[in-house]
């Protein structure tokens, strides 16, 4: 068994440098690799290129990014929950790069599974394709769209063995799993850190060879963006 | 008298099918969860990676680990599954969801709809719709039929940004049903007491009014 | 919740034709849908186009349809194991389309998941690209391949529930989830059906929305095909 | 002398480095898993969809579930996980393998390697070699030096169809340890006692041989 753990978040970040390319797991709120995030934004790093499907709030998640400036371009699909972001967005402080969020999806998977491009039709005819390759298959249109490359992933995950095996809970699985191994190097944290052989391997949705780190999470928040409950 | 939005999400119910997969949108889209009507299997699906959503949580059981797309708390029902998003967009680029339900600032003559960016105004991302409105081959607008300023969101042409062309099939708007045709706005269905005149005044573009325009019948 | 369950094999080959593009799950004998299989091997139909990873060997698996000459065409990847199969080909009673195991995974899985075409190396300067496109991607060599198109999908997987949710199990998961929604129609074959709700939701592998019918087997025999052990 | 077969799966175990993901063909290659040195992190994938393979099952203790792509009924160790094909095709594809250990037919000058067919004799598949062949940037061959006629299988140019061109690094004969060079193959390490004018008789091309070369030193 290779074993993939590390201490905790004090050596998690070792070699994140300034300028690189970050994949962030989550959506909103959820599934967000919360303690890395922290770390990044109490860091003197800065000027990151960061791929997430969104932006968080005003002060968490990847919000705690923005409102520290660590964040140059940010490349994303849905981006309306965050004053802050929206305020340098419109300010023209940082590059933003908005792309269908099924195609970042699979930009990421195509990055894990060794695929360089393919072809989707999300964003045919649209400001989206401008630039891009358009090809016919079965009378219908798609656009070219290439793999991600990016230096480092930031992943949360709820179980986790030494060995790096993932299982997510809930939809906090998201863009976790499939950035997983998308980028050179991939830490993950999580809620539950288990020794292998503790995992059922029937169970184990991301195999540990897409993982580089592991480690226990010292605290989660996990807060909720938008509570919504039902009358009883 | 126009349809509310609580009765436009009544009358996109009654395009339900048994056995449908089913994607709303965010708005009004969202509210079609609660007039499925009985009977009929569906299940609902949301792009950041469940399938067999069940209502809102009662207070107190709210999970952080369990939210749609909307970002909303929610629970699931028997038969539910999670998976990552790339499995997600894949059911929907794969046309495993038959009804997609989505709200738009503006659609066309040619089915072409814009609902993600106004420039320099407003600019939230396109999240899931395009990959959306590419893919699936049943694709329902739930929307008022003018902006706050009386102007029609049905155009002739779409001037902003586009989310996806040629997918829209079917409008239902406060004042009436309309379907996409090679020849524009075909109007299918008006709101109770609505006049004809009213609807062609209120659409821009070519609107094909047929002799006879049933009345929605809401439930 | 959507019931995909149908009330057993009677009723299972419905809508099947000859002449159609069949895909099987399973690698060699492991996690093959058994039932599925010697019911078509019984029935009148033929002249299929198969895909499949392997060809099964002489008296089970793919191999009852190649001795009851219901192949046309097969597509696959390894057919080592077989001598009828190899007799066919090799006297050209039968089509053989060999593609690399990994193109073919994905080809499936892009017919899955709506993805036309993609790009891989495997195969770049071999008979496998003749006639194909090749493109450069990061002074790489990659070659054009698309999504498979198939009629009926015939799979195989250890638990299922009501609503067409699969569990696989060991390495038998295989070509069988990744076939799963790549046809036009998903029939499904389990060792244990059980109510909607049974199952995890954070543990299927293959949710319902990519199955169209599933059933319990009747018996599974589940050979071995190379039975190895270690001494004590 | 030569190396046998386990010699040469002794030798090729000596490239295995603390933590590497390993995938073994079918053959000669497969006996490498019996001669990991000790104290090293290694773990095995098999492209059938399983990562951490154990030892071959105890009589009785067989599943038919659990299979390597050599269709050999395995065990799992700790830290195992199951996948899919297209998964694991993706870890290949992906470089997420540190080192793939082959058998083969046939390697030439220019790294290219033909092990899945011969014309209108054997055709038996190139199953997932080609997709290792063509994705590993660690490519090693482990083969016999000649064909049972006597023939060199490494060669000026493949005359049989190629697996993949410009993959392989290093070939390990029961005669040689052999790189591929921009100049063709390099002698590297010869067998205890062979001599280096016989590995020349006994290889097609440009062998380059620099003026020591050591012998192989196996524990």
């Amino acid at each position: 068994m290779i074993t993939k753990t590390i201490a905790g978040i004090s050596n998690a970040l070792e070699g994140i440098q300034s300028g690189m390319t970050i994949m962030l797991g989550g959506f909103g709120l959820c599934g967000i690799p919360e303690n890395l995030i922290k770390a990044i934004a109490d860091s003197s790093l800065r000027d990151f290129t960061c791929i997430s499907a969104n932006v968080g709030v005003d002060n968490f998640g990847l919000g705690l990014l923005f409102k520290e400036k660590k964040i140059k371009t940010m490349i994303g699909s849905y981006v309306g929950e965050n004053a802050e972001f929206e305020r340098q967005m419109l300010s023209d402080e940082i590059e933003v790069i908005l792309t269908p969020m099924g195609t970042l999806a699979e930009k990421c998977r195509a990055a894990q599974m060794g695929i360089p491009a393919f072809y989707t039709p999300a964003g045919y005819g649209t400001e989206i394709a401008e630039g891009k390759e358009i090809r016919t298959f079965n009378s219908k249109n798609y656009i070219l769209e290439e793999a991600y490359k990016a230096d480092f992933a930031l992943i949360k995950a709820w179980k986790g063995d030494y060995a790096g095996n993932l299982i997510f809970r809930g939809t906090a699985k998201n863009f976790n799993s499939i950035m997983s191994g998308a980028a050179k190097t991939t830490i993950v944290e999580v809620e539950e850190l288990v020794p292998a052989g503790s995992l059922d391997p029937n169970e184990i949705h991301t195999p540990g060879i897409f993982v580089d780190r592991i480690f226990q999470g010292g605290y989660y928040e996990k807060k909720i963006e938008n509570l919504t409950n039902r009358d009883h | 008298m126009p349809l509310d939005k609580n009765d436009i999400a009544k009358r996109i119910a009654q395009e339900l099918q048994d056995g449908f997969y089913v994607n709303l949108g965010i708005g009004i889209p969202t509210l079609v969860a609660n007039y499925i009507p009985e009977n009929l299997e569906i299940e609902f699906q949301s792009e950041n990676g469940v399938l067999g959503m069940g209502p809102f949580p009662f207070f107190g059981e709210e999970d952080a680990d369990l939210i749609n797309a909307g970002k909303q708390t929610i629970t699931t029902l028997p038969g539910a599954s999670f998976f990552d998003a790339a499995t997600s967009f894949g059911m929907i680029r794969g046309k495993h969801i038959d009804l997609t339900v989505l709200g738009a600032m503006e659609v066309d003559h040619s089915g072409a709809i814009a609902n993600w960016k106004i420039p320099d105004k407003l600019i939230k991302g396109m999240g899931g719709a395009m990959d959306l409105v590419a893919s699936a081959d049943n694709i329902m607008v739930a929307m008022m039929h003018t902006d706050q300023n009386g102007n029609s969101k049905l155009k002739t042409k779409c001037s902003l940004p586009l989310t996806g062309v040629q997918c829209v099939n079917r409008i239902v708007t406060n004042l009436a049903v309309i379907d996409i045709t090679k020849n524009g706005f075909l109007l299918k269905e008006r709101a109770p007491d609505v006049d004809i005149d009213q609807i062609i005044q209120k659409t821009e573009g070519n609107l094909i009014v047929p002799d006879y325009v049933k009345e929605i019948v809401l439930n």
